[in-house]
């Protein structure tokens, strides 16, 4: 099992979302994040005086998925978020040693 | 049926009176909201604690011994129930005579106790200036004692030099010897405050990380904008009783006319206001600045509160656009001086304040530049140096200044114990 | 020229009945944004709706039929438009016949119009105390069924036995035989809305994690506490013509002193209030606890309300910082007891509603202790009785309580279907 | 004698009028909080500023040249001042001669600033109408120039037929030849904001993701639902201004009694609104919509606009409901026709103005639902499309629409360059 | 080391905590976040308009703790977290290489 | 390539933010996050009861980087994070099998 994390833009959440689903990824974790990167902030003025906004609203999706399932779900992810503009964001794949279903005490694969 | 005629004028005064002096209470919830909007949320209790706090306390001294001071009326009100008469027929009879004395058209004459709510509702809304500027770093019990004093006596005794016609410690009088005329107090309510504020500030010295090295300035955007947007609307609407009120008579032609022109031009100043900021801060900064917008709209308020029933609407609304213009520059010019002044407060009401003293002679005869620089440098220095040793005083006892890391971690756990926002999942 | 002047006084005894009677309204909104601000977020809508809903309920049903209850003016104020008269002209004659033989300092003639308008919005008044003690817990539409009956009912039922003078089911008369004497409504609107806050809280439980085991009390803090300030600034304005109304007259001397002397007085006990919970809060929690200051700045207006005309300001103020002391008193001890009212209702209005009530003898000749306790046991007993029947049969037939699950999820969800800030990213 | 009987009146007619305006210029602060709660926050900002900056344009535009269109005063207000008079001797003499030619029951005297002060807070409301109609998408700028022509033109011109009692382009008199008749401005307030906001929103566009194929329609829930309640509060109090300042005159027994009158029916019908679409809204729902709660007391309230003195409380109540069920009615019928109107306001305001107009034949014989309809055409179709031409022109010259991207990311960052909650971390 | 990465229902928190206290798990670190899985979102209405609510709130909790303590651990969030109905979340475990005491520059397990 | 993740104190963000950018990391990703420590919460009374704050506000920073920057990267943050007292925080280092940028498709250090 994989642990698949994308930082995307914001608006893109429910085009990802339903882009999962439809490869039959039945599980994600979502977190409101801020993101630094080399998309730019703006710089802005309070009251006259200049400050830089360098972090941008950005939205981290997290789904466990059964290994073979990765490149699917990278693409699925990329297909849904690709704006092809700056700040768009990444995808990491990283190993999950074991997983549990709370609720059944399931674990592996059943448990996603 | 004369004696009708009277006991009308005088409900109807007394009514109009209390009215007014309920809309300027108000202005104590706009302080709150507008400085609550415009601080960090982990300073927000502490903030809004300051605020509802201090408006009980300025009610409490001006009635133990501020009044007294200012218009001499006895410690604690004592006799203010009747007026000073043994029983209600005996105070009708002390009104009617004096009405007959001053005659319909004449002074006006109304009930003590309606004054006493209107002036005291004054009193708070110079303390309220008072806490904005000195946000998000004062130790929340210094501040409530200074409150103390500026309430109780420091803004009581210029009160009894200007609206209460004493001479200044013997020396001189600014009403005769002047002619210093402030109607409804851009100096001695808003000058007064914002003077009080900056001896404040001075020895507070500016919040962590408000400014840097090489004159950079690092600005501290306020956590809820519609929050301030409230209390301007608040202070707006709290401000035709502050204005208008000070008429002190509604009860015949000559003087319902009067107040419907203060209401039209204090109205007209805070547009003017409002626009100028707007447009100034759009040419500095390339961009609608809500706040200064915000702080626009007092400016003008504050700039026509010296004089508001004799300009036309349209000098109205220009003297009110240049209290405007001058507030946004005033804002930056105070930040380039490294004196940090969270929510504008002491250039709304100092810099500006100023400005209304100032622009009195141009619409009204009677009064000099002479006469009005005079009347504002006695309330500056005045309040600026006593609010400076009382600041000292408690600087050295108490400390008024919360420690970093209590600056760090937000005034609302040091200071109250409580956030303002307090959860964290909404669950 | 006399009926000039009768018409004068009737139109100005109107107005100032229909200022007095909007600030009133406007306590709706405070109560409103109090206890907004006193739950947690996820029951924020269904807060909001309880107290906008109630407020229109309260109209409808006073209107129906509560008006007829307590004061007797047919059902749907058929005949207010013109007090029964058939023309325009027959109503100036019948007002005129009227102020005549009241005489120009005698009884109030003012239009039957702002008469209803100022009495209902009472009404919604003592509905909203209860809406904040049962808050986060209770079934909507259970509380709104409950609001019909108690607007339209239980509270014009003890309203009629007090200010209404009628004698209570035959039995004896609060007023003659006792001289059960409450101003503005210390007992008649804030400890009824108490008891019925209290009945009601009974039979419905804590809110779950409350209490713990072995005594233990959970906080649960409010979310949103410049919310709740907002609220309280908005009902101390809004106490102004609460009280200041309840003098009933203006248009003469002795009225229009008086109605000043009510809004000096009630300012007076509210800074008392808030300065009293504000100290006692520290001595016993170390810290100025904000939620308590704003309790202790309503306690004082619910203490002065039984009597705000006859007290010097000083006494007011110590009245007031009695019920100030009192409130954090009560909210220690109610929680002790495992009473759960997450706003403080029970114990601003009906812990010192009853303070209020036993305060009158001590600044007015003509009450007796005997007397008002009378009068706040009649009272209590009746309003906590029948809310407690009405209560009960709710609770049989649909239930008051969501489920643990809703409660969990926050009853915005299961009773409203909205959040009250349904972001989850700002973008 | 008599004069000073006149003076009285003078008196408290100017002070009725000022108390009213008052309280609808508070109206604006009720618009503000009500559309900054049912935007998201990402566009809060911006519908603070334009709420607060459309309120300045509209008290400066309608000084400017407005109120002389409508009313002739000459620009600028030059003679505000005294009436005209040169002194404020000849002004009571000019003010006692009219009373006496009038009668002391007759048409009301009272000081022309007061008028100019009600008149100035009707213009705003209207415009403030608009601004919640086109939020979310609209570029501040393009707006703040439509409020210019709006408030200086568009509104004073239709406004000069139906109060300033004009001809229609010499064609018709709407008074005159028709009887048209709106007391408070059900259509000469609200439905010309509605209509106004219609222009707009049709050149406008619906928001990005509202709408999407086949019909579906995705709700955009608004981000405060706290404020937007404290709005309708708000604007619930405001409108006892709005309506109860339209009776013109308080200083006789009619008079007073009417403005009564129009309080508890103003009040009967907001709470007839609230809960009719409360009901309506459980029925087509299954739950209690807050926000349409919300909208049909602001339906009841513009419903009763039209004529709030004939009706009784009763009839007042049901004229609210009918409005309040129509209002969610129209809310669903909009989205279907992918109009998108993210407050509601072309509902409340545009097909409740409608209504309130065509019910005013009900209760007032004099009036007719031709003569209704004439009025009701008249100002839909100057309002309507003098203004599609203006949002057309500011299309064409500098846009009106925000960048799809500016879109996403919120317009308070391109178009004011400032978050309304801002803070990312709490510390 | 591992981490151990719990979703879980928020009202759960305070008993999740406590439970890893009792084990002696000395530090955790908790999220907000959204969770879309198994456990439908219900469906609102909003001004007569229906749309789905998919994301309901969950918090995450993340405790590095050394390797032979992962079952403890595991069971002791389960056990806590547990109430036998849909959505009660998921446990994953995942290895961390490194870890450090910002404070002290401590590394590996006391660290922890 | 390897995931940095720390756990530090909110307002030393922006120190850190500034040492990472000087030794040439390009992206982050930051979370607010509440920790549970050895550092202890405070007590508090809301109305008269006690309760304990467990919870401190903390923020969690993100960095993927090349596996060889590591000790780089951690000496930059402790040194911007570091103030000496309690709870100033944790930073644990976790293998990331792969990488994307959405926008490009790169993967691997490009990526990053
Ligand atoms: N090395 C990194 N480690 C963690 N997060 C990163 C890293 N680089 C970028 N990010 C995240 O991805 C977002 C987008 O990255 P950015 O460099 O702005 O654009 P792009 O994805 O187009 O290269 C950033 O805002 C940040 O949240
Ligand atoms: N594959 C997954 N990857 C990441 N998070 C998941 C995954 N599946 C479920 N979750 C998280 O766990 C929560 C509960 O899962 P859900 O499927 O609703 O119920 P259950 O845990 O009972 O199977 C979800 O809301 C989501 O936050
Ligand atoms: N074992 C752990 N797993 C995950 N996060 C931890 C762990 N230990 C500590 N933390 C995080 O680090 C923060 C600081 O830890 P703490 O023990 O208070 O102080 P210190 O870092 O000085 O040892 C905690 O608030 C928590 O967010």
């Amino acid at each position: 099992m994989k642990m698949i994390t994308a930082i995307i833009k914001p608006f893109k959440l429910d085009d990802v979302r339903e882009a999962l689903s439809e490869i039959g990824v039945q599980g994600i974790t979502v977190t409101e994040v801020k993101g630094f990167g080399r998309q730019k902030g703006h710089t802005e003025l309070y009251r006259g005086a200049e400050y830089v906004v360098d972090f941008l609203p950005k939205v981290k999706i997290e789904a466990a998925v059964a290994a073979e399932l990765v490149e699917q779900v990278i693409d699925a992810i990329r297909g849904a978020a690709n704006s092809g503009k700056i700040g768009d964001g990444k995808i990491f794949v990283t190993p999950i040693e074991q997983v549990m279903r709370i609720r059944t005490g399931e674990t592996g694969n059943e448990a996603l | 049926m004369e004696n009708s005629i009277f006991e009308l004028q005088y409900a109807l005064d007394t009514f109009y009176f209390l009215v007014m002096g309920a809309l300027v209470m108000w202005m104590a919830a706009g302080f709150a909201m507008l400085e609550a909007g415009l601080v960090r949320s982990k300073n927000t209790t502490e903030i809004l604690t300051k605020n509802i706090v201090l408006y009980a306390i300025a009610c409490t001294a001006y009635m133990a011994i501020g009044y007294e001071l200012m218009y001499g009326g006895g410690t604690f009100l004592k006799d203010l129930a009747l007026d000073g008469a043994s029983s209600a027929e005996l105070l009708g009879e002390a009104v009617l005579a004096e009405s007959a004395e001053a005659g319909f058209a004449g002074g006006s004459v109304y009930s003590n106790a309606s004054d006493f709510f209107f002036q005291v509702v004054f009193v708070a809304t110079a303390m309220s200036i008072v806490s904005g500027a000195v946000a998000e770093r004062m130790k929340l019990w210094a501040f409530l004692a200074f409150a103390v004093v500026m309430t109780g006596f420091i803004y009581p005794m210029e009160g009894s030099w200007t609206w209460g016609g004493q001479s200044v410690f013997g020396l001189f009088s600014l009403g005769d010897d002047y002619g210093f005329s402030d109607f409804a107090g851009s100096g001695i309510v808003h000058l007064a405050g914002a003077s009080a504020a900056l001896a404040g500030v001075l020895l507070l010295g500016a919040r962590k990380g408000k400014y840097g090295p090489n004159g950079a300035i690092h600005p501290i955007p306020g956590a809820n904008l519609p929050m301030a947007t409230l209390g301007t609307f608040i202070l707006w609407l709290g401000w035709f009783g502050f204005n208008g009120g000070s008429v002190l008579k509604l009860g015949d032609i000559a003087s319902a006319n009067t107040v419907a022109m203060v209401f039209v031009n204090t109205n007209a100043a805070a547009a003017g206001g409002l626009i100028a900021a707007l447009l100034v801060a759009r040419i500095l900064f390339g961009k609608a600045d809500l706040t200064m917008t915000l702080n626009g709209a007092l400016a003008g308020l504050v700039a026509i509160t010296a004089e508001p029933s004799t300009p036309t609407p349209l000098v109205a609304t220009m003297i009110g656009a240049i209290g405007g213009a001058l507030v946004v520059l005033s804002v930056i010019a105070l930040d380039k001086l490294r004196i940090d002044d969270p929510v504008g407060a002491i250039s709304v009401h100092g810099t500006v304040g100023i400005w209304g003293l100032m622009a009195v002679p141009l619409t009204k005869a009677e009064a000099s530049f002479t006469g009005q620089f005079m009347g504002l440098i006695t309330i500056f220095l005045w309040v600026f140096v006593t609010s400076f040793i009382v600041w000292l005083v408690l600087k050295v006892i108490t400390g008024i200044r919360v420690s970093e890391e209590d600056e760090y971690e937000g005034v609302d756990l040091s200071e109250c114990g409580m956030e303002a926002y307090p959860e964290f999942t909404k669950s």
